[in-house]
């Protein structure tokens, strides 16, 4: 996990040390008055910038190394501080997306490997191929137009008062893509177990159908399925990144677009650095629950 | 034999459907068991005896199908019976021993547990009491410290123990009829030996019909009363192993019977080439019309090439289908 | 430097009669809660607004902040706002404020001189580089101050709680400097506290309620703030809205009572029954172009320049693809401006014309250059991907070059381009405006064109020392034409802003400093109101 | 049933695609770029501009039509890209083992873990937007799932008979990789490409969207869809049919690469023969 | 028997550890003995079998004696020559001298090789340029192993289990090589194809002179096949003889046991129940057989020195001193 941290760390500095503009020259990007060379100077030493790459990220590894990314150049504030508050909504989003592709996609591609080669099957599956198909901003461009404006159900932007309503609309359109990911594994990680022996064993045992399934059939399907789980979780905050401009949610992904947009580095960094974390934890979880589901594995 | 066979199984046909093809896997196959008794299928990988042994207890899947035939059980037609009379009889009545002990135990359950599972189903056992009785179970199989074992887990275990632990599920219950689906050709001789020994044990303290399923004539010969000589989904051969070895009937048994190195045969200073069967097995796509066996035969004629030759009664329950037997 | 909009004439009849008058029929009504957008991104840069040039953040500092001057868009002038009275020195450089004495900070402490001396020792503080510093840099002892040569600015001077001296560099209007919004004021010896940042405390007429970064700011209404009997409206909510059109839908919900409007909305919006109704537009001091780097041997020509004026049917552009929301350009200095010349006229469409100088230049079959552009539908690679098909046929390829925003004002100042494309602040002080043309100004300060032209130096020298204001501008207005006929660029539009509101919102100010930014405390919801607020 | 439908049904729509887009020419009247009008702007479709007009008044038709160009270039390169550059390290990974595996291991945990998207989105930054630098962008961001299944493949290729045996018989380390163990994991690969192809597209769009994507004014269904997202209640055409343009082209490619996993999948074929 | 000229495959205290997996609670330096100071001789034109149970190591002798795997101690030399060590030839050279046939004749040929693309490579790549003569070198080779020289243009799935066995010999055949390993070379192959195979390989030992290296646990193949015999154990070898002297008086518990296990078709036959318990010798005296119990050993620990004895005519056993 360290070295992973410390190579991507690595990684993105060297990235963002390269990219053309910076955060002064971001300062006059909307063409309103012009810089004072002289405080662009000053706002250089200020932040450190006038230094060498290699001397930098020396003390950016020395302060992460004391859990402290730094203070952005926007804010002032400490990076750390920024990216808690921007945390949770990402975290709550990327929760509630995954809670709707895992209850209804799991079980949609369950009932669709039950009956492989019918016409539920195939309409399951296709409806997942299309969900994995479409442009993620235009979907919920078209969720927004149908829930928000024309059924008016919904809000159709924003935090709120960080309750339910406004989060469905986001959620359920970031959740598109893993739950169609989620019913396609779900259904092949199933008729994968249905072909194994040991379910042959257990139906010569005489076992009911019923039985099968939450004695044998789920368990060893589960397996596969918590991989995609995890594997999702992580990239879901890459998506997230699309749906929080669109709906103007105060995540992660819309703080770190903007930061790269300002060339706010240290705020970039930091971000890209949590949402990493985010997915190392994530799959370290997994492998936990791995453990606990499959034997092989806890014993060594 | 007087009494009526525990198993009967009268011309099955078992087909393999995909879109409009229908091709005759196993075709025309009868055969009996009776009570107490160790019959052995013999033959190549692709001759139709696993898919023969599956059809008795209702396993088949798509797309191989029981074409037409009866499976006649205690006199009961197995073909006729719902999914849960079907039920009731696998694994309790009926039950069976698969080829891999690697992969034909879950491997998220504890041994135990897969073994309670038949008290659970069959007697309605508590699982607590089921426990009990897997305990009970394991030792039988003579697996050591059984209250230890049924703690374990399938990958803790060698392939040995495994089939003993597939041994204790399926004679759990004291089924009728075992059906045992190249039981040993997966481990080692001397594990191979045990287990052998093992289920002869079990099977004859219980009067419990086998169903012995091969292409180790070794094993058969060890096992079994009677043998069926299977070959492209033909039974070719149907008779009492003594008999078989010593007077082989059907071409292709005599052929085998010659080919196989016997220990203790070879003479110093002298090599015999082994006697070979000459071609290839034919693919199921490819299947001759007539005698199966006919391009590969020795003693093959024109009329062999057109239908299939009838069985040839050479005693009871003994026949061969060739024309030119004997 | 700040945004100004002026209204058109013509338009101003239409519009004023429908806001200014429906606000004078009724008597404002207390309490509600508006939903305002800030819709030029999606965050605010910082809370600190002393630290902050971007638009975006003035929607923040309006409602929560105050300076020494406010900007007057009726009057079209800086006005006093924290003092009541200012008097100037004979040599222009020192000026001493009588400052209000009923200003209460949010914390209930009283604004005094020292508050405003410390807000402006912070901006200057040593080691760091508030933006605000471009503006207090001007009063004298500012530098040494941030320099560490000194320990106060030494033309700030107190001479009682409510009076207040401040002695300048040069001889300047202190109203155009300390009206910026980074000049705000802030109650001494809070802003260095951490909570400040995310806490900001203030004197304007709203305090600071709740703030969810990358959401939404709330503020409500400050009891002691010192305008007559206002604020109206309890509570305001500034939706961060970047997106738009997502702020289209938001705002069809009703969700919002405001959105900004794009060119697609605005046709959409006029020409619908019910949201035509409530529309607000006004001219900005932007001036939108394509600049030419003389650099690039080519636009060293005067007449390809010219012949590219010719070549593009700019009025066509603005009314099919820019909707009509803007103003045909004619040189640089906007609509507004006191220097702009009302007689003037734009290049026409000739391609006839730009082939034949084009022949002239030495260039018959044309050239290839490349443009330097962001995405932007007024003013980026909409307008750009318009022009391609244009200059094709007078020979001309243009390949268009995206970058973002950041790296476009990175490498224009640079001088890393061989044309670009911007929306560049016009005015409203045409003096400063045409300094972006004079020789001596650097390419990297704002000659982005490497503008170097002897009479047209000229004239700008002549109007830097003309008597009256009149004189200067009639200067400015000849050297505005001269820039048309030198055609550093191409003059495209000046930019229109264009507001929806909902019909239950009133008190919207058609001559706010940019039309987007809007003094919150006029404002007010009447009981159309959606239920709830 | 299944199983033909999809490879069929999506390599169907990817061909017709494929032919739309490399004999666009022949189907169209207008010239995507230079044919603009803005006299024409925002016509909705009609007997000449079959699926109307954009705001720059240029045919939509044709700039879809065009636009397939661009998205099958970024689908197709950059997955080539990717599918290279996961195969080397995965097949040497696999294959070699020990240290470099460790390393190869490792660095793909590290593409793994950060978000392809953004990683895109800061190489485009640094290149700035365009079609080459698209291609790298995604090209180089997206290989780490190749790499895990070459060498996952190669792993256990590498115990195989024949490559025993073409080691016995002196064949270099290197010659057993492109000899022996590539071509027998270009199924997998095959279809991890294709979804990945998918995949390419749909980044395309959402890099157009953030602001990053092709050199305007050449058409690509992503930038077309966000210049046109605003015009959706004015000109609803303009935003549509790019819309179902990547729709159909990612289904199709979706359709194709399941097809070819399930036909490819030897579960699927014990259990056909 | 030829034991005075030199022999062509010499194995000398051979031994290959396996290092165990770094896990957390196991210390690294662990090491599983796969072999375990082993030696063995083959002769020119014998067939030398290897006789012994999974996990026994005898795959890894095949693999350390075609140099896929390094021995980490001991050494082979081939012809006088060391091939193993400092001095060890490129795998170019190992080709000439060393060929294997696999057990499982599906894995063992590459699928998306024609017959012909899998015989021509290695031949080209040992300098065989000249057209005619790869072609001409690719049909003989076929011929020899009963297959047509057209089939040459087919893929492996094309053909039968058998063939593809034939295939198989012919690959290892196709560099000429002295010495070839056979691993398990029937036991995947349907009954009534291996005697084909079983005459095949016999059929060439003869012509082309070859000397084999027979792994195998069927015993009634080995007894077939073989003329000296090596029973492994646990990475070591506990017996070792004369085919004659293996199967008629076997001598080491473990060999013993082997034999009994075999289930004999004919045994009902001849009506005789061959007990070859009764039959078994007592160890040496001042000696016990290693290991004392068959069926328990752990592989972490290196075993107590053992002796291997001379019982009878050029066969040996495996004892442990009192």
């Amino acid at each position: 996990m360290i070295p992973t941290i410390l190579a991507v760390s690595l990684l993105i500095f060297v990235i963002f040390s390269v990219i053309p503009g910076s955060f002064t020259s971001s300062l006059i990007a909307d063409g309103k008055g012009r810089n004072d060379p002289k405080v662009v100077e000053q706002m250089n030493k200020e932040f450190g910038l006038d230094k060498p790459v290699y001397q930098r990220f020396g003390s950016y590894v020395v302060n992460l190394v004391q859990l402290d990314l730094g203070q952005s150049f926007r804010t002032r504030q400490p990076v750390t501080h920024m990216l808690l508050e921007r945390a949770w909504p990402t975290m709550k989003l990327a929760i509630a997306a995954m809670t709707i592709a895992i209850l209804i996609g799991v079980p949609l591609g369950f009932v669709a490997a039950l009956k492989p080669g019918s016409l539920l099957d195939a309409a399951t599956m296709i409806a997942a191929v299309s969900g994995l198909s479409l442009p993620q901003f235009w979907l919920g461009l078209l969720a927004m137009y149908v829930f928000a404006l024309t059924l008016g159900w919904l809000p159709s932007f924003g935090y709120g008062d960080g309750g339910i309503r406004n989060l469905i609309l986001p959620a359920v359109t970031l959740s598109v893509a893993p739950l169609a990911l989620l019913a396609r594994t779900t259904r092949a990680a199933v008729l994968d177990v249905m072909s194994a022996d040991f379910i042959r064993t257990a139906r010569s045992k005489g076992m009911n159908a019923y039985r099968l399934v939450t004695w044998h059939l789920m368990r060893n399907a589960l397996v596969l399925i918590i991989t995609t789980v995890g594997l999702q979780f992580g990239s879901l905050m890459g998506q997230a990144v699309v749906i929080e401009k669109l709906f103007s949610w105060p995540g992660l992904g819309s703080l770190l677009v903007d930061s790269v947009s300002m060339r706010d580095i240290p705020v970039v960094q930091g971000a890209i650095l949590m949402i990493v974390l985010w997915f190392l934890i994530i799959n370290t979880v997994v492998d936990v629950l791995y453990a606990v589901i499959d034997p092989r594995i806890s014993h060594g | 034999m007087s009494a009526p066979p525990l198993l009967e199984v009268r011309n099955l046909h078992i087909d393999m459907r995909s879109g409009q093809e229908r091709l005759n896997v196993v075709e025309n196959v009868s055969f009996s068991i009776g009570a107490g008794e160790t019959f052995g299928l013999v033959g190549e990988s692709g001759c139709g005896k696993s898919i023969t042994a599956l059809s008795l207890i209702g396993l088949l899947n798509r797309p191989l199908a029981v074409g037409q035939g009866e499976i006649l059980f205690k006199g009961q037609n197995l073909l006729k019976m719902n999914g849960s009379e079907l039920r009731r009889l696998r694994g309790n009545r009926i039950s069976m021993i698969f080829q891999e002990p690697m992969t034909a135990l879950n491997p998220l359950a504890t041994v135990g547990r897969q073994i309670a599972e038949m008290f659970v189903l069959h007697q309605g056992s508590t699982w607590h009491e089921a426990e009990r009785k897997a305990i009970a179970a394991l030792a039988q199989v003579q697996v050591p410290a059984p209250d230890k074992r049924i703690k374990n887990y399938p990958h803790q275990m060698s392939g040995g123990m495994r089939q003993r632990v597939m041994i204790a599920i399926a004679l759990a219950c004291h089924p009728d009829l075992l059906i045992a689906d190249e039981p040993t050709t997966a481990l080692d001789v001397t594990v191979q030996a045990e287990i052998l020994k093992l289920m002869q044990e079990l099977c004859d303290q219980r009067g419990t019909s086998v169903l012995m399923i091969s292409h180790d004539l070794g094993v058969i010969a060890k096992m079994c009363q009677r043998v069926g000589i299977m070959y492209a989904g033909h039974l070719v051969e149907e008779r009492a192993v003594a008999d078989l070895f010593r007077r082989p009937a059907h071409p292709y048994t005599h052929g085998l019977l010659a080919s196989l190195p016997v220990l203790g045969q070879r003479k110093l200073n002298e090599r015999k080439p082994l006697q070979e069967i000459e071609g290839i097995v034919p693919s199921i796509a490819a299947f001759p019309t007539g005698c199966r066996f006919e391009p590969r035969c020795t003693r093959a004629s024109p009329i062999c090439r057109d239908a299939v030759p009838g069985p040839s009664v050479l005693g009871d329950y003994s026949f061969v289908r060739c024309y030119h037997h004997g | 430097m700040y945004k100004r909009f002026v209204l058109q004439s013509t338009l101003a009849a239409v519009l004023l009669a429908g806001v200014a008058m429906s606000a004078s029929a009724e008597e404002p009504r207390k309490g509600g809660t508006i939903n305002f957008v800030a819709p030029y991104g999606s965050s605010f840069g910082t809370l600190d607004n002393q630290a902050s040039p971007a638009t975006q953040d003035e929607f923040v500092t309006k409602a929560i902040h105050r300076r020494l001057y406010a900007w007057d868009g009726n009057a079209n002038k800086p006005v006093l706002d924290l003092a009541t009275d200012v008097s100037a020195s004979a040599d222009r450089l020192t000026y001493t404020f009588k400052l209000r004495q009923d200003a209460f900070f949010h914390n209930d402490k009283k604004m005094t001189a020292d508050d405003i001396i410390d807000s402006y020792k912070r901006i200057m503080t040593p080691g760091k580089a508030y933006t605000g510093a471009r503006y207090i840099g001007a009063i004298k002892g500012a530098s040494d101050y941030s320099d560490g040569k000194a320990k106060d600015i030494a033309g700030l001077k107190k001479i009682d709680d409510f009076t207040l001296e401040i002695t300048f560099n040069e001889p300047v209007n202190p109203a155009f400097q300390l009206m910026q919004p980074s000049t705000v004021i802030y109650p001494s010896g809070e802003a260095d506290k951490d909570s400040f940042k995310s806490h900001p405390i203030g004197l304007g007429p709203y305090k600071f309620a709740e703030y969810i970064p990358g959401s939404r700011l709330t503020v409500e209404k400050w009891d002691k703030f010192y305008g007559a009997d206002k604020p109206h409206a309890d509570k305001i909510n500034i939706m961060i809205m970047g997106e738009a059109s997502a702020r289209d839908v938001a705002f069809r919900n009703k969700e919002v009572d405001v959105s900004v409007l794009g060119p697609a909305q605005y046709v959409a919006y006029k020409n619908d029954p019910e949201l035509s109704k409530n529309i607000l537009e006004v001219a900005e001091v932007y001036t939108r172009l394509v600049g030419f780097n003389v650099d690039f041997k080519p636009f060293q020509d005067k007449r390809v320049r010219q012949a590219i004026n010719y070549a593009i049917d700019s009025d066509l552009i603005i009314k099919r693809l820019g909707k009509d929301k803007a103003y045909r350009a004619v040189s640089w200095l906007p609509l507004s401006s006191p220097a702009f010349d009302k007689a003037a006229k734009p290049y026409p469409y000739d391609p006839e014309k730009a082939k034949a100088l084009l022949k002239e230049a030495g260039y018959p079959d044309g050239f290839e250059f490349e443009l330097t552009a962001t995405q932007n539908e007024s003013w980026g690679l909409t307008i750009v991907e318009a022009i391609i098909p244009m200059l094709d046929k007078v020979g001309i390829k243009v390949k268009a070059k995206p970058v973002e925003a950041a790296v476009l004002s990175e490498v224009v100042p640079a001088g890393d381009f061989q044309s670009f494309m911007w929306s560049l602040e016009s005015g409203p002080d045409p003096m400063t405006a045409m300094q972006c043309f004079y020789s001596k100004t650097s390419q990297s300060a704002c000659n982005y064109y490497k503008f170097n032209n002897k009479d047209f130096d000229k004239l700008y020298e002549a109007a830097l020392s003309a008597p009256t204001e009149e004189q200067k501008n009639d200067l400015l207005r000849q050297a505005n034409n001269l820039l048309q006929d030198e055609a550093p660029g191409w003059f495209f539009n000046y930019n229109k802003a264009v507001m929806a509101y909902q019909p239950w919102l009133h008190g919207l100010q058609p001559n706010s400093a940019e039309l987007a930014i809007q003094s919150y405390e006029q404002l007010w919801v009447d009981d159309g109101a959606p239920s709830g607020r | 049933m299944r199983l033909r439908f999809n490879l069929l049904f999506g390599g169907a729509i990817c061909l017709i695609i494929l032919t739309l887009g490399v004999f666009a020419p022949l189907f169209v009247h207008h010239d995507p770029i230079l044919d603009a009008n803005l006299m024409n702007a925002e016509l909705p479709p009609n007997a000449d501009f079959w699926f109307g007009t954009d705001s720059q008044g240029r045919d939509v038709f044709s700039r879809v039509l065009y636009g397939s160009r661009v998205s099958l270039t970024v689908g197709i390169v950059s997955q080539l890209i990717n599918s290279c550059i996961g195969l080397l390290f995965g097949i040497s990974a696999g294959y070699i083992g020990g240290r470099w595996d460790e390393f190869v291991s490792g660095l793909t945990n590290v593409m793994l873990s950060i978000p392809s998207l953004i990683f895109a989105l800061a190489i485009m930054a640094i290149l700035g937007p365009g079609l080459g630098s698209l291609l790298i962008a995604l090209g180089l961001t997206n290989w780490s799932w190749t790499c895990r299944i070459a060498r996952s493949s190669a792993l256990s290729l590498k115990s195989q008979g024949y490559v025993q045996a073409a080691k016995t018989l002196g064949y270099s380390d290197i010659r057993i990789m492109i000899t022996q163990i590539l071509p027998n994991m270009i199924g997998p690969i095959l279809v991890i490409g294709t979804l990945g192809m998918g995949d390419a597209i749909l980044a395309e769009a959402a890099l157009s969207y953030l602001g990053l994507g092709i050199r305007p004014p050449f058409p690509s269904w992503g930038s077309m869809l966000t210049d046109a997202r605003e015009l959706i209640a004015v000109a609803p055409w303009a935003a549509i049919f790019p819309g179902i343009a990547i729709f159909l082209t990612v289904l199709g490619l979706n359709l194709f690469g399941d097809g070819l996993r399930d036909y490819l999948d030897p579960h699927m074929r014990t259990r056909k023969a | 028997m030829a034991s005075q000229t030199q022999p062509l495959l010499q194995i000398e205290n051979l031994s290959v550890c396996f290092p165990v997996s770094a896990g957390l609670f196991r210390r690294s330096h662990q090491a599983v003995r796969a072999i375990n100071n082993l030696s063995l001789s083959l002769h020119k034109n014998q067939c030398l079998s290897i006789v012994g149970e999974s996990g026994c190591g005898k795959s890894t002798l095949a693999l350390t004696i075609l140099g896929l795997q390094h021995p980490t101690h001991g050494s082979i030399s081939f012809d006088g020559k060391p091939i193993t060590g400092a001095a060890q030839p490129g795998r170019m050279q190992r080709a000439r001298m060393a060929q294997m046939v696999f057990q499982d004749p599906y894995a063992s040929l590459n699928p998306r090789q024609t017959i012909h693309a899998a015989l021509a490579g290695p031949l080209r790549l040992h300098g065989l340029r000249n057209k005619g003569e790869v072609e001409d070198r690719i049909a003989t080779t076929l011929k020899m192993v009963g297959l047509k020289p057209e089939q040459a243009k087919r893929y492996p799935h094309e053909f039968s289990g058998g063939q593809r066995q034939r295939i198989g010999i012919a690959r290892a055949l196709i560099l000429d090589p002295k010495v070839i390993v056979l691993d398990e070379p029937v036991s995947a192959l349907d009954v009534s194809i291996r005697a084909q195979i079983i005459n095949l390989l016999l059929d060439l030992k003869e012509r082309l002179d070859l000397s084999y290296i027979m792994i195998s646990h069927d015993l009634s193949v080995v007894e077939h096949m073989s003329d000296r015999v090596a029973v492994m154990y646990f990475g070591q070898i506990v017996e070792e003889g004369p085919w004659q002297s293996i199967f008629a008086n076997p001598v080491h518990p473990y060999t013993r046991r082997l034999l009994a296990a075999i289930p004999d078709p004919f045994t009902i036959i001849r009506q005789e129940d061959i007990t070859r318990k009764d039959m078994q010798p007592p160890p040496l005296s001042g000696f016990s057989y290693y290991p004392e119990e068959i069926g328990t050993h752990d592989v972490y620990q290196s075993p107590p020195p053992t002796e291997f004895l001379t019982v009878g005519d050029d066969h040996k056993v495996r004892f442990i001193a009192r």
